[in-house]
């Protein structure tokens, strides 16, 4: 049997993990870079000619597309970005004029608030729901848990956000039914212009974040060692905060990283009906402008964010567990 | 006479079935238990023997229903407590040890705080006074370094310090009543006399009343007072230990009795031609560099099967048993060594092999529960090596499972069924026909029997016995109990860590000359004899300076040296050890076969 | 409401060519308001698109949020400011051509720019030569390819000469993309001389202005400051109207305007404009270029239902021809087109075109295109055609499949002139001719009447190409789009200006804030 | 087979029945709805528009005067159709993918997985609108994004699944007999892996409806003058401080039917009745 552990060791024994899956993450990456090259590739048009709109001349479009440099084939123009952004450049903007790296900055902290607001109100809501469901597994508080959680997953997205603003905006004149969020505002204003979009993004997510909860807290109520502390004498109360969730923190936080990860790129209608100045729509907008850098970027930053989503829950998991620690 | 510590009385325990009907699990039990006596619960698995000790916490699985006259422990009516009332007992007047720590124990928190929360939640002492309290019950239990074992996790200690772990949970708020589920059953029989001891002395020492359940019958000898046989959730018979164990008043004990004790088999006539021939084998995981992989798990360990022949492998977990079958089937391909059929040198991995060649070798796995797969119904599973061999299909094939069916006494009639619909012992059945189905040469039966109940593993084995004898197979037996291999076998293979301690005939290992290792395992397992355990002398270790296998030469030492009675200084931790043969026989060891007699052990130590 | 200004127009283009050459005097403004306005308040706009190609330089606007935007940093050389449409000077204090080639400008005097520099000619020659040049890629390039040439004389005058007579100059100088500015900015950073000081400008996202306290024209504006973002889902726009937290927003869809008038509080303002979406009949492909499927088509159009159904009543019929009943030199002797499915059934049977199925291509790009499309489907299955319809998405639209198809769904917004409809969108050699149509007579009478002195005369020749267009074109016009501002009634000044929402996108300067 | 249907009735818990109606209403509805609509999907029947319900358009007219009830037959039939055959093609796809991972692990499994996560990691959303921008919108299209969109997500799971299975004996037991890859994977895996997939397809059907209804919302969704319930919800949502019949009605069929789905495979889920 092995020798017991020093806790620095576990914790050294983290780094050889993150730097495996940070090599994986960097081919992902390259992965996610390629695929939306090549079908960015496909769309009809480029960023000369959308920039010059309807009433371009050929001749017009010709100049702006070799100034822009879009007249070099696609695969000098990847290798290009590609070389930038391993030197840490993600290049100009096709279409604003500005450095890419700049117009991210501008957008990049209000959905890093936004996801972050909603990953801590949402991560809440669904432990609550989660174990609460758990541990009253087939009486009425689960089925109305139940019956709650499946009447959200029911609801189309869009629909929630436009009720939400037609009661609390339109109605009452509580929130905002714009997120106006500005660099300046204070705490409190942010607070009330994200309140509405925070809203609609948590009924998306909790959900399916409290059905799983409930699923792998329920899975644990069932090992031997919750009977034992049973029979222990332990409160229920205290077995399932110190025995049940230190076992159940693994899939939990899998759970909620994948749900987590859908509040960066998939908070596109929310951005839309709240006019929130985010990445998603940012990331539309490069889409629609046929701004390859920006769009390359944007892709890169959700697909970073969801990578290290998944990586802070395999961490998570394993200082939870001490058989993985080892 | 005082009053009993533990008083039960028209015990009933039933469940609510799907229908709404109620099934009755446990039938009006009573027993009474004196002050300071242990009262063992016997009896296969179903007879209701758990939940009966689950209800002196007034506990029950799976929302059964507890009714009875009384349950009392001590001052307590436990039957009359209710849902507030009953936390409150328990882990603290009443407690208990689960079959296995392994499972018992929250694999993610550290043992300290596990033993001392039932302190900590009874409000009998603060942090610091806990953990002395379990440090001191640490070294009663004889745990080694008491001081620093509670920070580790449960996955970090050994399986029979683990149960003394738990023990040390149990014990910690002094309980009147401890109650012990089957704690021995998950251990190696070298480990499981250790635990016996220990447990016997530290219950006696406490003073508490205990229930000791479990299904061996050698093991509640040496601890019981008194016995309670259970059989279907109903008293079969009831006693002090001596009268049940010596003089039995019910058949079903007495079935129980002598499924405990098999009797010897005469050697099958093996033909003198060899079959199976595995040589020098090294295998293990990890990269492979000079014939040695990184983690070596088996490394030189060689054997010769004849046609019809049987071959125990014994050894305690961990020992490489199963990893030696992996070998044969070519699962894991060996790093070096040999495995010959008929002469022919198998390829080492079985993707290599010939449809053919795997046929001849087929492997029963030790747990039928995931060895069928739960799919496939009992028909589909006994044509698939008929179609797959032998090229038999539609009524051909139905006809051979038929006969299969009756090969291992089962009626024709399971075709259809799943194998979740099947009991253990109809699925192990199944499992061997299975192998039996590719009509091989060899079969490699790994631990066939020990998640069996000892009457229906009684059973499978004779089984095994009269095919074997009757097709001719060749068999290599594995298991970690020899009174079944010392039964059963011709030849026994015994496996030291990895490497072959011993290899002998039937005659030989039933007689004097054995490996000190060997020796260890015999008599390690419990005699039916109440005064065994009493009797039998610590094994002490000899006193060795430094615990390293290879010595300055880089030669490795005889890995038994760290646990050998009989060690010689000087020579033992010096030199590795010398291949010893006899007639029929071959030992590693440093002692001469005249000395390994038991009269010659018995001079050296 | 709008309907006859035809005649003021004309009298006074007449009057500043065929007099002194001089526009009247007093600049953008003399048609002040009655009702005293206040000063201060504070507003937030909305427009319904902004991306970020949003840009302070006027040659490059293209959305109506950039319109607004460049209308409150900067001025132009002339304005238009009312239902009139007459093109009035603002930092050009007199204008004057006697031949419609070379035009002379006069500025205004102690005009200065929010960096306090002074305008002078070299802002206007350097703002008007940019256009040429390809680099800054302009909007108006193909309209400054008939600059021959752009020159000072003196600091307080500039001369232009034209490739060709252009008797619509100072209207098209009206235009956003001719807002002058500093000269030597190569990318215009909001400096002008606007009634606005830009505070604060993100890209796609805001802008914000405060009032400009050293405005040339005193008492303007009224307004402290103005936000200016974009909403670009209207159900969002107009809940963000309703619930207080934008002030005026553009772009109301006519389902929604119940919604706004119920509530006291706010109200729309429709502005009837030129505005329409076309169905385009490649000529140059087939069956489209079959002259009896385009009458079909032209026949089988119900008009009434898409101004009821789709614009709610927010539309003005129209007759497969550019110019609107409001507009000068609109035609009211051409025909109606109005629904008739037996004609259509005849005209389809006698191009042998029963049965036939055809793809047509709709998007939300083109406002209405889609529900038009369905309604063409409905109408056509039963007559005989199959049309499909194809939605595409809004994004591409323009570069791959309006024009691209023999019927796509083609959308115009309003026009300054009528000179400048008809030679974007009918000349046969202009590169939007959509339908790919020709027509000798019709390009011959589009010069005569961009070169013709008399009013009379040229609103004879329009009234020609108005009828050719309507009989022979390969586009089909069913209505004019009327454009729908909301707006809390607190903002007061607020009147329709045909040109676009908001005023003209000049709202800024007008309007002031009631408590 | 009458008497397995029976039985597996009765042992379905009553949210398992109700489930089981709505879905079967439904799926009823998609078949046979179109021949019942009483008018033309397209047609302009009403001079109002949001009317209420009346004899003539018993669900009202939508926002162009045309029959609500007679374009929720149609709508449902895109919705019902579409979401389950992306849903089935997505667990197809991803299940075998996730069953060559865990068969042949190592590199294999590698590669894959960092596939599929590349996919899960763009924005469906936006992956969707680039692929309708590059190709047009079309049913195929449409199934291809909400396939393309779930097969990771039901790859994770199949492949979890597959893992633990791959480790039991009875597949060793047939590695050792010499099976191939192919029999292993779907004669001893797969049939193991049935009952979880089933309500993985139920789950993925479910989100198809609702990334449908998201793309509609963002005008990707079926070609008028046809349109699936999420488009119905979307195009007449300017009608909603009315209360117009055309939002309520597309609304509470996707509502239910999402609904009963979840219903269907909780009570399916072994162990999983709440």
């Amino acid at each position: 049997m092995s020798a017991p552990e020093k806790p620095q060791s576990s914790l050294a024994k983290l780094v050889p993990l993150i730097g495996k899956r940070v090599l994986s993450s960097l081919l992902t990456l390259f992965l996610v870079s390629l695929v939306i090259f090549t079908v960015s590739g496909l769309l009809p048009g480029d960023a000369a000619q959308e920039l010059l709109g309807q009433s371009a001349t050929p001749e017009q479009v010709a100049s702006l597309r070799h100034e822009m440099g879009l007249d070099r084939p696609a695969h000098v123009r990847y290798v290009d970005w590609l070389g930038g952004i391993v030197r840490g450049n993600a290049g100009m903007s096709y279409v604003a004029n500005m450095p890419v790296g700049q117009i991210i900055s501008n957008r990049l902290p209000n959905s890093l608030t936004l996801a972050g607001i909603t990953a801590v109100i949402s991560t809440v809501i669904a432990l609550t729901i989660g174990i609460s469901s758990a541990i009253n597994r087939g009486g009425k508080l689960d089925s109305m848990l139940n019956i709650t959680t499946l009447s959200l997953v029911a609801m189309p997205e869009f629909l929630i956000a436009t009720l939400g603003v037609l009661v609390f905006s339109v109605k009452l004149l509580w929130l905002p039914s714009i997120a106006l969020v500005t660099p300046d505002a204070s705490w409190g204003q942010m607070l009330r212009s994200m309140a509405l979009p925070v809203f609609s993004l948590t009924c998306v997510v909790v959900a399916q974040m409290a059905r799983m909860t409930r699923a792998a807290v329920a899975d644990q109520l069932d090992r031997p060692y919750v009977e034992m502390a049973k029979l222990k004498g332990v409160p229920f109360s205290r077995i399932v905060l110190f025995h049940v969730m230190p076992n159940a923190v693994g899939p939990v936080v899998n759970a909620m990283a994948l749900s987590l990860s859908y509040l960066m790129g998939g908070a596109i209608i929310v951005e839309t009906i709240f006019n929130f100045p985010g990445l998603a729509s940012l990331m539309v907008n490069a889409v629609t402008s046929r701004d390859m850098p920006l769009l390359q970027s944007c892709a890169m930053i959700f697909c970073a964010t969801y990578l290290a989503l998944m990586l802070v829950a395999d961490i998570v998991a394993i200082l939870a567990n001490p058989r993985l620690r080892a | 006479m005082s009053a009993p510590a533990v008083e039960v009385n028209g015990l009933v325990i039933d469940v609510t079935l799907p229908d709404g009907t109620r099934k009755a699990i446990v039938e009006d039990v009573s027993f009474a238990i004196p002050k300071g006596e242990v009262l063992a619960l016997i009896g296969e698995s179903g007879s209701g023997k758990t939940t009966i000790a689950l209800a002196m916490m007034g506990y029950s699985r799976f929302g059964a229903r507890i009714t009875a006259d009384t349950i009392r422990v001590g001052d307590m009516r436990i039957d009359q407590l209710n849902a507030n009332e009953l936390p409150k007992v328990r882990g603290r007047r009443i407690s208990y040890i689960a079959q296995s720590a392994a499972a018992a124990f929250n694999p993610s928190r550290p043992i300290m705080a596990q033993v001392i929360e039932p302190l900590l939640v009874h409000r009998l002492a603060n942090r610091k006074e806990a953990e002395a309290k379990a440090i001191e019950i640490f070294r009663s239990l004889a745990l080694p370094s008491p001081e620093t074992i509670g920070r580790r996790y449960p996955h970090q200690v050994s399986g029979g310090q683990l149960q003394r772990l738990m023990a040390a949970m149990a014990l910690i708020t002094d309980p009147e009543l401890v109650i012990l589920d089957e704690p021995t059953t998950a251990l190696d029989v070298t480990t499981q006399v250790e635990v016996l001891r220990t447990f016997k002395a530290a219950i006696a020492a406490s003073g508490a009343t205990a229930i000791y359940v479990s299904h061996d019958l050698a093991v509640v000898a040496q601890v019981a007072d008194r016995i309670v046989v259970l059989k279907n959730g109903r008293t079969s018979e009831e006693g002090t230990a001596g009268q049940v164990l010596e003089a039995p008043s019910s058949d079903y004990t007495r079935s129980l009795l002598a499924a405990a004790r098999p009797a010897i088999r005469p050697s099958a006539d093996a033909s003198e031609d060899k079959v199976l021939t595995v040589s020098a084998i090294e295998a293990g995981y990890g990269r492979i560099t000079n014939g040695k992989p990184a983690i070596p798990v088996l490394s030189d360990v060689g054997f010769a099967l004849k046609r019809g022949a049987t071959i125990g492998v014994i050894g305690e977990s961990g020992s490489g048993k199963s990893t030696l079958a992996r070998v044969i089937a070519g699962l894991l391909p060996a790093a070096g060594g040999e495995v010959c059929l008929d002469g022919e040198v198998l390829p080492a991995d079985m993707a290599d092999r010939s449809r053919e060649q795997l046929r001849r070798i087929q492997l029963v796995f030790q747990n039928a529960d995931t060895a069928l797969n739960p799919a496939h119904t009992v028909g589909e599973i006994l044509s698939r090596p008929l179609a797959f061999y032998h090229q038999l299909k539609g009524g051909a094939a139905a006809a051979r499972v038929a006969e299969l069916l009756d090969l291992i006494r089962l009626p024709r009639g399971l075709e259809t069924r799943r194998s979740t619909e099947l009991s253990g012992g109809q699925k192990q059945r199944i499992n061997l026909a299975r192998a039996l189905a590719a009509e091989p040469d060899v079969l490699l039966c790994d631990e066939v029997t020990s998640a069996l109940d000892t009457v229906v593993g009684a059973a499978i084995l004779e089984l095994i016995d009269e095919l074997r004898r009757d097709l001719g197979i060749a068999t290599v037996f594995i298991s970690h109990d020899i009174s079944t291999v010392k039964a059963f076998c011709d030849n026994m293979l015994v496996l030291y860590s990895g490497t072959a301690v011993e290899l002998s005939r039937q005659a030989k290992f039933a007689g004097a000359i054995s490996h000190p290792y060997t020796r260890l395992l015999v008599d390690s397992v419990p005699d039916m004899d109440r005064t065994w355990l009493a009797q039998r002398a610590a094994v002490e270790r000899a006193a060795m300076p430094g615990a390293s296998l290879k010595n300055s030469a880089g030669e490795a030492l005889c890995r038994f040296l760290p646990r050998c009675p009989v060690a010689i200084a000087g020579t033992c931790d010096a030199m590795p050890a010398p291949l010893r043969e006899g007639e029929g026989q071959a030992i590693l060891c440093h002692h001469t076969l005249a000395n390994l007699s038991s009269a010659g052990l018995a001079e050296v130590s | 409401m709008l309907i006859g200004n035809n005649l003021s127009r004309r009298s006074v283009i007449g009057a500043g060519l065929a007099g002194a050459g001089i526009l009247a005097l007093g600049g953008c403004g003399s048609n002040e308001h009655k009702a005293a306005p206040k000063k201060g308040g504070s507003i937030r706009v909305a427009t319904q698109a902004a991306s970020t190609a949003d840009t302070l330089d006027p040659a490059k606007g293209s959305l109506s949020t950039d319109y607004v935007r460049h209308f409150m940093l900067y001025n132009g050389l002339t304005c238009i400011e009312d239902e009139s449409l007459i093109p009035r000077p603002s930092l050009a204090k007199t204008i004057e051509s006697a031949d419609r080639i070379t035009w002379h400008f006069e500025l205004q005097r102690g005009v200065r720019f929010h960096d306090g520099s002074e305008l002078t000619s070299e802002d206007v020659v350097y703002s008007l030569l940019r256009h040429k040049d390809p680099a800054v890629a302009s909007k108006m390039a193909t309209i400054a390819s008939q600059f021959a040439e752009i020159r000072a004389d003196g600091r307080y005058g500039v001369v232009l000469r034209l490739t060709g007579a252009n008797a619509d100059l100072p209207t098209i100088m009206a235009q956003p993309h001719f807002l002058i500015v500093r000269a030597g900015q190569s990318s215009p950073d909001g400096t002008g001389t606007g009634p606005f000081r830009l505070a604060k400008f993100q890209a796609g996202v805001r802008t914000e202005v405060i009032r400009n306290e050293e405005y040339w024209i005193p008492g303007r504006p009224h307004l402290e400051r103005v936000e200016l973002i974009a909403i670009p889902d209207e159900v969002s726009r107009v809940n963000a109207l309703l619930s207080g937290d934008i002030q005026l927003c553009n772009a109301i869809n006519p389902r929604s305007t119940r919604r706004v008038e119920v509530d006291p509080a706010y109200a729309v303002m429709a502005t009837p404009s030129a505005l329409f979406t076309d169905l385009v009949m490649r000529q140059d492909q087939l069956p489209t270029g079959n002259a009896d499927f385009v009458q079909a088509v032209k026949l089988m159009i119900d008009r009434p239902l898409i101004k009821r159904a789709l614009f709610r009543n927010y539309a003005t019929i129209a007759n497969d021809q550019p110019i609107a009943p409001f507009q000068p030199y609109f035609n009211p002797d051409v025909p109606q087109t109005v629904l008739d499915l037996d004609k259509a059934r005849w005209h389809v049977q006698r191009a042998g075109l029963s049965g036939v199925r055809l793809p047509v291509f709709a998007s939300t790009a083109a406002e209405g295109s889609v529900d038009m499309a369905s309604i063409l489907q409905e109408y056509g299955s039963k007559v005989g055609l199959n049309f499909a319809v194809n939605r595409v998405p809004a994004d591409g639209y323009w570069s791959t499949h309006w024009m691209r198809h023999p019927m796509s769904f083609g959308n115009c917004n309003p026009r300054p002139t009528a000179d400048l409809i008809f030679s974007l969108f009918f000349d046969s050699k202009a590169d939007w001719n959509e339908s790919g149509w020709k027509n000798e007579r019709f390009d011959r009478l589009l010069i005569e009447a961009r070169g013709e002195a008399d009013e009379a005369r040229r609103g004879e020749l329009y009234g020609e190409m108005q009828r050719i267009v309507h009989d022979k074109c390969g586009v089909a016009i069913p209505v004019f789009i009327s454009l729908i501002d909301g707006y809390d009634r607190r903002l007061k000044g607020l009147r329709p200006v045909p040109l676009g929402a908001f005023m003209g996108y000049r709202f800024a300067e007008y309007v002031w804030w009631e408590d | 087979m009458t008497g397995k249907l029976t039985s597996f009735l009765r042992n379905l818990p009553a949210s398992g029945r109700i489930g089981l109606t709505l879905v079967v209403f439904w799926l009823a509805i998609a078949l046979a709805g179109p021949s019942l609509a009483p008018y033309s999907v397209g047609a302009f029947v009403d001079q109002d528009v949001f009317s209420g319900a009346s004899s003539r358009f018993w669900l009202g007219s939508d926002y162009l005067g045309r029959d609500v009830l007679s374009r929720v037959l149609w709508g449902s039939r895109y919705t019902v159709f579409l979401a389950l055959g992306a849903a089935i093609l997505a667990v197809c796809i991803g299940t075998s993918f996730a069953l060559l991972a865990a068969i042949r692990g190592g590199w294999t499994d590698e590669v894959i997985s960092r596939a599929m996560d590349t996919f899960i990691s763009i924005p469906s959303k936006i992956f969707a609108l680039v692929l309708v921008a590059a190709f047009g919108s079309s049913l195929p299209l449409l199934l291809l994004i909400a396939t393309l969109t779930y097969v990771p997500g039901n790859f994770r799971i199949a492949r979890a699944l597959a893992m633990n299975l791959v480790a039991l004996d009875f597949v060793q037991v047939a590695r050792a007999r010499g099976e191939g890859p192919v029999h292993i994977a779907l004669r001893e895996v797969l049939p193991n892996m049935i009952h979880p997939l089933l309500a993985d397809t139920g789950l993925r059907f479910v989100f198809v409806v609702l990334l449908l209804s998201g793309l509609s919302f963002l005008g990707l969704g079926v070609q008028p003058p046809h349109a699936d319930l999420g488009s119905l919800v979307r195009e007449n949502i300017s009608g909603i401080t009315e209360g117009a019949l055309a939002i309520i009605v597309p609304a509470l069929a996707i509502a239910t039917l999402t609904v009963g789905a979840n219903l269907l495979i909780d009570a399916l889920k072994p162990g999983g009745k709440a």
